[in-house]
């Protein structure tokens, strides 16, 4: 665990050395500039999830020997320490754990579907939206005949907002992304959910991105629901996060169905359980909310304003250390106000394809994505199949970077 | 065996094995509640009248573990012979005794509960319950579906 | 890791200690017989979840870099493995990965109500069914309206198979457990699955309860789907397997949407991607495939027959105690013939509720489940709000039996 | 750096940089048969056509990673001037040389698959590929594309 001081700088080696991968990885020297695909873990996310096992496991909430009350104890904590993550007002009961942020949005777009949501209505959305804002409410389009308005952005990769009363006006639902995967972008989000309110919208923010760089307040942005995914912010994989205010989540009908989400059944009805486990279906991830409790941990005990300097001294190096080496050569893509980006550079390289520059830079055991970074729509907008994008997390130093660019420059060399 | 001394005390256990109370009022202005818990199977049957003199007649049914039957007989215990109000207090106080723990997991996020022991007498008997968050339900069974019956009393 | 000899007696003790929960959880003397609800897990299981994440860990399927080829390795590998342990003819293929049994079903129960069932149509199940195999049909019938039809059981806890041929005919799904978390009953499940194909039916086989314990021969049985859940058969919790034949899944529209599980995404529409990731959705479960591989390989370094031997020997001792001890007092839920129950006991004690037993017993460390079990059709059936079941696994021996006994007297004490 | 050698041999960015048989054949008598992998975005187009002896005649266009393309241009090469069978044994035989890594992680599950690198020829520049199982899909586009493409022209 990383020191709770109250130094402004971030200590970057500690940080990384809280890492095991960076030492006990069969690549000597790796460089690691895929956090937005997923995080790598401290040690203390490991450690605990072992621990648990070792010490606690038993099924949650219906035990009633002490094990049992343990590991449902533990289980509940990683609820309202996530609660307390996004300043949820009642922690205990508008968190619900998924699979990951995508089931989340699943459920969302399935549970909504039944009460609020009617043929004709129209959902909006961004251009910039990861696949898993995208595809569920596609299939309920194609199911249930909705519309779809995608928000368009401009030459910056920003939203544009000079229509957006009128994308608004007559809307049921906005849902957005606080940070593009592919842009980096953070839009005025907070701007958005006050101006869809106005026209009566419910709102869905997609914090997957943001979670792992700045510090989330759902009482203030004043956002319905807000969803983020454990393994991107020093979380084990296998656990999402939805949080949804506690009326909204009252009055929405359950999605899975099994054991766990029930209060009865019998064999031609059921009552479905109260909130938030009317949601979860079936054994929950017990050991994946108590490793995501420790990656919160993790990420709160370091501080967010050192956390946020850091990361944008890297970010500025990066785009600088770029242009100045490639100069007419890259395209960068997102905002040029670095203000309005965050923890990610997406670039095009010459006419080179991105999955050869991954390929090489691998060589160098840096480790950057390649592709469509799941926003095919996005990709469609920008004219572009693919790009190759370096994301970075606060156990990234300056030395990441350099590697970064003495790969390319290699890449360049290679293809003509 | 601390624990479960605290949890079945002498007196849950007898009120468990010789339930007070135990029936039903039959007089046609009683209200009659069923309260079930689902997960466990523990039923409760709350049947209330007011005497003439406004206080609360009570009798108790059902079938269930030893704390929601026993919870049950010792609050009807405690509720015959009281005032609406003065029934609708006890049950504020015994439900804030049970969610002691439930607000320690959660601590600054509910406001602090308190609740004047005292007042309890016998019931104070359950306090142990708390210390087994799953027993909770059953221990407040009785008192929730107490509260239905005592609305449905003043709506009539 | 347990050895890997030819030894056809199971050595308890060996297992018992590959298990660190018995030696490191703060109860001295833990007598767990709650495997039903969830297994505990092999230090191998543990490590290998734990070194995935300080040596491999990457998303896995997109990355070009090796590391990301490494973890994509690590996660198909534990397809591969999941495939061969239910023996199925195209492991790559025909295992798709959940969060649980209960994910596993809805999927089933949603991607078939597209194409496959129509209002109407008929599914049928059993009386003994767990909630993850009653509720998402109950659902269905609500959304759809479809009908379920129970077979009956038998004083003993047996299916009543009399009027099989007309629960069948004109039905289009059998969805059946393979053995009752209630009960313990097996049923005739190979039979079943024959019958049912002859009058047309699709059949899903819920092995839940079964994988810890006996070896699955998907060709065999020739279930058309078969789903198991990680955490109960040493794997971690927040994974589930669905066994699929081929040609259905490919025949099948995907269930959540979002990444990984498309091929292309426009704003209009997508394709989804091939079998078996079109089924999932989102990062996938990275780690707990891994760590589910490795409980598998740990079930597997053990001998079916010496498990099962062990196994049939325990319960039997537990049978036997608790009817001598007992008396009338105790009523035994099931089938009276060992052969035809495994791996639990259910049972009544005086008018005792279950909850109050449970308690009890948890003062000695002995910890079995107390309620119904998420089973409440079956509940219902067997007029019983509630019982208390032992379950066992491979690292139970005699005297974890000899505790219950002497925890139960305890119990009929206090109890008058 | 062998791997990455292996994979990007000479001759593949030779392929890349200057890539053979490029363009459409525009004859009212050629398929034109459309690839694309939407996963990295790698297009491949085939136009096909029969020589009057029924040899092969094609031209390649698309756009993509050094992989997609190079193989695209090596295969043309290949199939130029092949009789119809004959270029459906070259495909089978590329495929097979690619899906070595594949089968190995599921060895006991598939058949034994076997390929005569010889027949190769250039071709064989590919191998490296299979060591790198994400930009398998990339060196099969263009076959998958041809397949399609001499079924058309069957078909016609
Ligand atoms: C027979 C049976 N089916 C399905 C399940 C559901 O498994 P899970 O809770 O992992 O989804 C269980 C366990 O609870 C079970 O015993
Ligand atoms: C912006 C955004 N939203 C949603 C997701 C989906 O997260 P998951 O794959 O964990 O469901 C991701 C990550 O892939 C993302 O970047």
């Amino acid at each position: 665990m990383a020191d709770q001081g109250l130094t402004l700088k971030l200590d970057v080696a500690k940080v990384k050395s809280d890492f095991p991968i960076f030492s006990k990885s069969k690549y000597p020297k790796l460089v690691y500039l895929d956090s937005a695909a997923t995080s790598q873990k401290p040690r203390s996310v490991i450690d605990s999830m072992s621990s648990y096992y070792e010490t606690t496991h038993a099924n949650v909430h219906r035990g009633v020997y002490s094990l049992a009350e343990d590991a449902t104890r533990a289980f509940e904590d990683a609820r309202i320490q996530s609660g307390r993550f996004v300043n949820a007002e009642h922690p205990s009961r508008e968190i619900v754990f998924t699979k990951n942020a995508t089931e989340a949005f699943n459920l969302l777009s399935n549970s909504l579907s039944v009460h609020y949501l009617k043929p004709g209505d129209s959902v909006v959305l961004t251009l910039m939206e990861h696949h898993a804002n995208v595809v569920p409410w596609l299939m309920l389009k194609e199911r249930l005949g909705i519309n779809l308005k995608f928000m368009d952005i401009d030459q910056n990769g920003e939203l544009i907002l000079d229509d957006i009363d009128e994308l608004l006006r007559d809307s049921k639902l906005l849902s957005l992304t606080m940070t593009s995967n592919v842009l980096g972008t953070v839009p005025p989000f907070k701007f958005l959910v006050e101006k869809a309110h106005e026209y009566g919208l419910l709102t869905i923010l997609d914090a997957a991105q943001f979670a792992p760089h700045k510090k989330i307040d759902v009482i203030d942005i004043d956002a319905d629901f807000l969803i983020f995914t454990g393994h991107k912010i020093f979380g084990p994989t296998g656990i999402g996060v939805l949080y949804g205010k506690q009326d909204l989540l009252e009055s929405m009908p359950p999605f899975l169905g099994g054991g766990e989400m029930i209060r009865d059944v019998k064999i031609d009805g059921f009552t479905p359980n109260e909130i938030p486990w009317k949601f979860e279906a079936g054994t929950p991830p017990i050991a994946e909310a108590v490793g995501l409790k420790a990656g919160i941990e993790y990420l709160e005990s370091l501080d967010y304003e050192a956390i946020s300097e850091h990361e944008t001294a890297l970010l500025k190096y990066m785009i600088d250390s770029l242009q100045d080496t490639f100069a007419q050569d890259i395209a960068i893509h997102g905002p040029r106000n670095i203000e309005k980006r965050s923890g990610l550079v997406s670039f095009s390289l010459n006419e080179i394809h991105p999955h050869d520059i991954a390929q090489v830079l691998d060589e160098y055991s840096v480790c950057v994505r390649a592709g469509h970074h799941c926003a095919k729509p996005l990709m469609r907008h920008l004219c572009v199949s693919a790009t190759t994008r370096a994301s970075i997390s606060c156990y990234n130093d300056f030395s990441d970077i350099d590697a970064l660019i003495d790969g390319l420059k290699v890449v360049t060399k290679m293809f003509k | 065996m601390t624990g479960l001394e605290d949890l079945y005390r002498e007196i849950v256990l007898d009120h468990y094995r010789n339930p007070r109370n135990k029936g039903e009022i039959n007089t046609p202005t009683a209200v009659r509640v069923e309260g079930f818990n689902p997960l466990c199977g523990d039923e409760i049957v709350v049947t209330l009248d007011l005497n003439p003199d406004g206080t609360l007649n009570i009798k108790i049914d059902g079938r269930g573990c030893s704390i929601s039957q026993s919870s049950a007989s010792l609050m009807s215990e405690t509720i015959k012979g009281s005032q609406i109000k003065e029934a609708r207090n006890k049950v504020t106080t015994f439900k804030n005794m049970m969610t002691i723990h439930e607000n320690s997991l959660e601590s600054s996020d509910d406001n602090e509960t308190s609740f004047d022991i005292e007042s309890l007498g016998e019931l104070a008997a359950l306090q142990g319950v708390v210390k087994f968050p799953v027993r909770i339900k059953c221990a407040t069974l009785a008192w929730n579906t107490l509260l239905e019956g005592l609305d449905d009393l003043e709506k009539d």
